[in-house]
């Protein structure tokens, strides 16, 4: 392992397709910056995204990076951990890659426990396809598709995470950048299933949901008295309070593994099994059908 | 009297154990040395509703149903109802009139009928229901001949770990049923097994064999959702998966199962998913996405009879189409069919390769009456088997900033670093790309993207399962199928044979890319060509015709009411195209 | 409107195909019973129901009834709803078929509110497909694909609608149908998304989660003193607590409906307006490109 | 001097506004009276990448683009050199060389570059980067003759509501092109319009025109997820619709859509979906719901280049064998394609009456060249439309017990009732069912009721859009293909017309049912047959070869770079068959 890394031994030659401004540059440097204090290397590290404009970033942090399709990351992800525990497996993709056409795979990535990291990029809009509402978009958003306003109420995709068992929950905001690298770093050294929302205010189309508009909006759990991550309870209660948003680790707790509980523990990654030549002892299963 | 060769069918309600006491009966042929195919047809719920059990044996092996039934034990009266018209004329029905009654529509003159208290039997044996199989198992064993030791040795372990007295009322059962048969009835039944030497043949299911042919081939990981006909597969693999290292997962849907498979790929493992009809849609997109990356992986196809929900637990061909041209945009693809239970474990090694060896995915396309009916075959050959990685780098030697992931080859095939693999990091992204991984729009770029990787398709022909001949090569009349219609087929065959007409049939065993010499070749002497497959729109025709073009003599021959084709059905097409036929070639 | 209606009037002459003792009959003959008591005319509910022995359901309540593929029932039925808002939509499904391939539109139906109520059968297990683990199997859990075990965490499919925004959340017991009849009128006549889940056994195959098992396991809300089905965060707790199964009403609130929301009010069902001949208004739009 | 014909590219960095000027100089061409047609290429990212807008304009209308650029507006180095190899020798570029200069690359010696401080003459009016757009305008419009009267009118209205400022900034920003080109040169530009009467036109996308379409043919429920190139449909519905009574919903993602869909149409409202390749692949499994219910739907698809992502804002033609064939399950559907913008509306209101009279799913097939580029076109007549919903009962009439959903007719189809009407209540399931609804796997009804259902692709043949014919019917050179080739084969015809050659060309409106005896009767007489497409595989061509068999003069001309023909590159295809056609066919 290379023993100092920087976060630029994280980056590709390969320049950025946002918009100046954009909340993901942010994502990204803070992403740079946790793999390089993790000291992560670059050819173990499997990043997994969506498609949006927050899932072009795999195409920016050099690593194993996947650019799969919308909505997908996890199950890809999930499948990837299995095949090849060594890995340091790290996800990240939109509001609307992963709260709407994943949500689904979201809560089964979240119950099933794997031990990743998934950031996802909250612009509260579809930055990629122009602007219109996602499904962490405010009620009365108004967009292309919902010109009298959006009428879908937000869903607050930590809570649900935390209601389907969620082992880590926390929320950054991209102009935070060292908390953020703080919270990926906590997120990628749980024994679980991490999940690290980032406000990341897009500057093209979200004209509510600006840098301004957040930094009126958020407060820190590091100034609620008593704030005790362990208590599920009081984590529901925080997350869904109407008002200003939350910044922090809302939750944590510990239990086993997808990967310990499918493989258990101490066996070589499948991916380095040799299966080059048949394992003789295969033959004898065809004698159940003699 | 008609020796070793016998096609029972024993049916009633799902649920009341008629399959299970046919997986019996099959072995219980099988170990006497004969040859066995079986068809299940049960519904789409879990108790009651019309099933029935078809176990064929002889001395001849054949991949499907004959076209009648010699022997019946019918459990109810729907049975005996919905299948008398099946009967050969001196077959018999096993019955028990004293708890339903026979109606006349279920009476046929030439069809004789044991009376059995089946019911009545089983009280006194204080048995359930199942005993009642059981019983009928011993009746049917006693007027056909089956070997009583084998019987009992069977039944014995399918009991045993019930507890010796389950094991010990079973046999009594079996007794009781040979006992009534002996004591009530002189007729003979016309049929008479003799037991021949087993020798070293196994009898296995269809999904088995693929399951079996997958761990051989080195897959290591699956991951599915539960679906009809093809959950046998996810069930194998989880059983015997772990104990060779590797791991399958229940999905929470077929998106996520696909994306998983392909994940799976992507981290260097041989990987594979197993659905039908409805999971292969909702596939469709992760399909694309595996082309694009040029990941290698499996898809198993189950097919079922559609559209939409369809027939669950019916057979059918009709996803054929889909398997092929289903997906937005283009992309290298295989298809292959196995046509035999023994021919899908080798064909299911043979998707592993060229999966791998290509980086594409790879479809073996089967169907329920194939996938979840047994037959016997010899020993599966290990020796046979081959893993070939093709270009997968698993163990470094590239140099990062030189190593291109889709570098431009004359094959199309790019060499496969996999996560881990120091100096092989790159993007692997589902939009277009250039050599290195980079997302570009570039029109250049695209266009010889495009063509790279639809080169593999020109260079893999000399690896994809050639098609089976079967016949006279020069004979006039030809047929050509895939799939199950592999059996009826080569009866058809034999039928048309044993009146002297000579005829070949082209089994084809992959089906993208299309075959097209070897069809043309095919079709190029044949006076005429039948075009045997299971579903309403000729799919496999439209094929041929894109080859051969709307040749007069090409005759579709179409079934598709759910059930697998009878030969009888077969040679009736043929016979109203071929007014010429000799006689004698009607069902038997 | 028929005066008097008595189950009999919601049945339908197809035999079920259910297997004895299974706890889908208990449904059906709540849903039969709430069904008459709130005296809804046949013609006018729509039942909508997933795929799998549960949805199966929609074959025997006289009604327009739509069996749709598995998992799509809630976005076919928000359709169905906002083309006629006369109507009165009812869903009914699986713990598969809603919890697994259907989660994702799950949320969604849930944050959008549409006046419907959404029956979830929950026997843990598929039984259709014999047998296999569900998302809401226990840990544990043995079945084909899962031979040493089910390895995901059982979701809280309650839990996870209240987060995501559920404004009437109950439990019945297929035991139980006089409750469940009364639970499922109340969701009905709550103006929103009301979510009843049944345990519904499975005979057949869940051999864990029996009627034995489940009489000795819940217990009823109202056994709680002070329960307030207003407070959101008790809701959290209760439907959380490890340990014995509540049943009852959870939660209920009153939001805007989708179709308030999307439509207004008082404006005649889509599904009626005359589209025979063109709104010669029509024409005008082409102004624009003039 | 060339007049009244002229093609200009506007090309920047994407987000930097060219695509508002290039309406806004589509715009002005139109209303002086030309026929217009417009292309944007830009990159599937928000801001940066190359992007251009290509505006044509001419007395005769073209489909697609002409061969060569005759004036190029550049704002940046990237776009003159991607594009300086299309300029037609004597066309010129408009270019600030004051920010970045022109290399070596991007200098021809027969284009000529207008060398305008567009940024300084900017700063100088105060303005932004916009601002420079519209600079740029004034200098085109100057140079080319636009109708300065019509150019301010235009950019008043564009900017009126964000206040008289700007409207007077932005003419001031005319003023100072217009006045910098009089200041500086005296070179003609070589080109000039004369502005004709405008008449009662349209300029239109070609999405707009699918939106129109529906809400004219009574569609009032449309559910989609974003997704380009169908977002606009889905953005002009929800613009438009509620005015009508209907309701648009962003679903969650595209099985929501296809099942809400289906849902409100279920429910009695004509209902739609628009989507793209990867939304089209997750509607493979809802498709096939609403073949087997008999549930009247339209599918918008929009296609762009695949596999997978692929490159979403760039055109393609390689869905058809997706709309066509996936799906597990064989269904009566219909696939249409309109090839020109005016031809997107009329074929919109086909659509929708085709899905109600047959109650099948029914694909409108259009690309990013078509859906997303702007057409002139006379006024659309809201009196051709007529809405026709086939056996649909709204209002009662029918007995329950006696009501049959499901009947077996000989159309194929059946009385349809909606939820509400009293008497007709009944099981709509995808499972497979008798004519009353209720699930069933028997096997007569089974293939009975495949076959009513298939019936319905013969009962429609009259209803059904019918290919268009242009050019001589005798000819023997032919030309077959569908949607934005249209325009480009069209041109390709012209061409050959005017150095005598005669060619025809069927552009096909019906892909599906195929149009088979159309096809077969314009094939058999032809010597040569180019089928023109927008894919590496042929789709269409094994279509045709599936009918006609694999004539030797059948012969594929195909495109797959993204990016849309270009007559020159058909021509070239067609002389490269051709050695005997006459020289000065060339690009033009
Ligand atoms: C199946 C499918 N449907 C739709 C799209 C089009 N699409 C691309 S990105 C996107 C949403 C982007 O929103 P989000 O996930 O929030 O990412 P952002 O761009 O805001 O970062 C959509 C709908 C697609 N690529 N695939
Ligand atoms: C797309 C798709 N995948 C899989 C299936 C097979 N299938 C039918 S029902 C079912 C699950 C049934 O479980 P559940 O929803 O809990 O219903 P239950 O039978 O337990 O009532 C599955 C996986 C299907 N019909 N469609
Ligand atoms: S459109 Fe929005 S989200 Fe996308 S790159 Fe630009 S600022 Fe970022
Ligand atoms: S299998 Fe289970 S869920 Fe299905 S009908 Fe039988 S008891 Fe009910
Ligand atoms: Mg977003
Ligand atoms: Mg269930």
């Amino acid at each position: 392992m290379a023993t100092t890394l920087t976060p630029k031994d994280f980056a590709t030659a390969t320049p950025s397709w946002w918009c100046a401004g954009c909340g993901d540059f942010g994502v990204l440097a803070a992403l740079k910056q946790a793999c390089a204090e993790l000291g992560l290397e670059p050819h173990k590290v499997a990043f997994i995204s969506g498609i949006g404009c927050s899932g072009k970033i795999s195409g920016y942090l050099h690593s194993y990076a996947f650019h799969g399709v919308h909505g997908r990351a996890l199950p890809t992800a999930t499948a990837v951990k299995l095949a090849n525990t060594d890995l340091t497996v790290i996800v990240a993709g939109g509001d609307g890659d992963g709260y709407a056409i994943g949500a689904g795979h979201f809560i089964h990535a979240v119950r099933r426990n794997p031990d990743m990291t998934y950031i996802v990029m909250d612009n509260q809009t579809y930055g990629l396809t122009k602007g219109q509402s996602s499904p962490t978009s405010m009620l009365g958003y108004k967009a292309g598709p919902h010109p009298q306003g959006n009428p879908d109420a937000p869903i607050n995709g930590l809570a649900i995470a935390l209601a389907a068992g969620a082992t880590f929950i926390a929320r950054a905001f991209s102009s935070e950048p060292k908390q953020m690298a703080e919270m990926i770093k906590e997120a990628v050294r749980h024994p679980g299933f991490g999940i690290v929302e980032v406000l990341s205010p897009c500057v093209t189309f979200n004209k509510v949901n600006t840098y301004k508009w957040f930094k009126e909006n958020v407060y820190h759990l590091d100034d609620l008295p008593g704030y005790d991550v362990r208590d599920r309870v009081r984590a529901f209660a925080t997350l869904t309070q109407p008002g200003k948003i939350p910044l922090g680790i809302f939750y944590r707790e510990i239990r086993p593994t997808l990967e310990e509980l499918m493989l258990g523990t101490g066996r070589p990654p499948i991916a380095s099994l040799p299966i080059e030549t048949v394992d003789p002892g295969l033959a004898a299963l065809q004698d159940a059908y003699a | 009297m008609i020796v070793n060769n016998i096609q029972v069918l024993f049916g009633g309600q799902a649920g009341d154990g008629s399959l299970t006491t046919g997986d019996l009966i099959a072995l219980v042929f099988k170990r006497m040395g004969l040859e066995v195919y079986t068809f299940k047809d049960f519904p789409s719920r879990i108790r009651g509703g019309h099933t029935n059990y078809v176990i064929r044996a002889g001395e001849q092996p054949h991949y499907g149903l004959g076209d009648m039934v010699d022997a019946m034990v019918a459990f109810d009266l729907e049975c005996v109802e919905k299948h008398i018209a099946e009967m050969r004329p001196g077959g018999f029905v096993i019955f028990d009139n004293s708890q339903e009654k026979l109606t006349d529509a279920a009476r046929r003159p030439d069809v004789y009928v044991y009376d059995v208290p089946l019911a009545d039997i089983a009280k006194k044996q204080l048995g359930l229901e199942l005993v009642r199989n059981t019983i009928s198992l011993g009746v049917l064993g006693e007027l056909i001949g089956m070997d009583k030791e084998i019987v009992r040795g069977l039944v014995t372990k399918q009991y045993e770990r019930k507890g010796e007295k389950v094991v010990a009322q079973n046999i009594g059962a079996i007794e009781a049923g040979e006992r009534y048969v002996r004591e009530h009835f002189d007729r003979p039944s016309g049929y008479a097994l003799r037991a021949r030497p087993d020798g070293d043949r196994l009898l296995m299911m269809g999904n088995d064999a693929i399951g079996y042919g997958a761990l051989a081939a080195g897959c290591r990981f699956m991951a599915g959702y539960p679906i009809t006909p093809a959950t046998d597969i996810l069930e194998w693999m989880a059983k015997h998966a772990p104990r060779y290292g590797g791991t399958v997962v229940q999905a929470e849907d077929e998106l996520a199962a696909i994306n998983m498979t392909i994940g799976a790929a992507y981290a260097g493992v041989r990987a594979m998913t197993a659905t039908s009809g409805p999971g292969q849609a909702l596939m469709t997109e992760g399909i694309g996405l595996a082309g694009v990356l040029e990941t290698p992986i499996v898809v198993v196809e189950c097919a079922r009879a559609g559209p939409s929900t369809g027939m669950p637990t019916k057979t059918e061909q009709s996803n054929l189409n889909h398997v092929i041209f289903a997906g937005h945009g283009e992309i290298p693809r295989v298809v292959i069919a196995p046509g035999t239970v023994e021919e899908s474990f080798y064909l299911t090694v043979a998707a592993f390769n060229l999966a791998e060896k290509y980086q594409v995915p790879v479809f073996l396309l089967t169907e329920q009456a194939l996938c979840q009916s047994k037959e016997t075959l010899p020993r599966l050959e290990l020796g046979a088997v081959t893993v070939d990685r093709g270009k997968l780098v698993r163990n470094g030697g590239v140099t990062f900033g030189e190593y291109k992931r889709f570098a431009f080859t004359e094959d199309g095939v790019s060499l496969r670093t996999v996560p881990g693999v120091e100096g092989g990091m790159h993007l692997a992204p589902g939009s277009e790309h250039n050599d290195a991984g980079v997302i570009t729009e570039d029109a250049a770029n695209r266009a010889r993207m495009m063509d790279k990787r639809m080169r593999k398709l020109d260079a893999m022909r000399a690896d994809l399962p050639r098609p089976s001949l079967f016949g006279e090569p020069e004979a006039g009349m030809a047929f050509i199928a895939f799939g199950a219609n592999r059996g009826p087929v080569s009866e058809v065959q034999d039928r048309l044979r044993s009146v002297g007409v000579a005829s070949k049939f082209l089994q084809l065993r992959t089906l993208w890319p299309f075959p097209e010499g070897d069809v043309r070749a095919f079709v190029a002497g044949a006076e005429h060509v039948f075009v045997v497959e299971n579903n309403i729109s000729g799919q496999l025709e439209r094929l041929i015709r894109a080859v051969t073009g709307p040749v007069p003599s090409l005759h579709g021959v179409r079934k598709y009411n759910g059930r697998p084709f009878r030969p009888a059905e077969i040679l009736d097409a043929v016979t109203r195209r071929m007014a010429t036929l000799p006689a004698g070639v009607a069902a038997r």
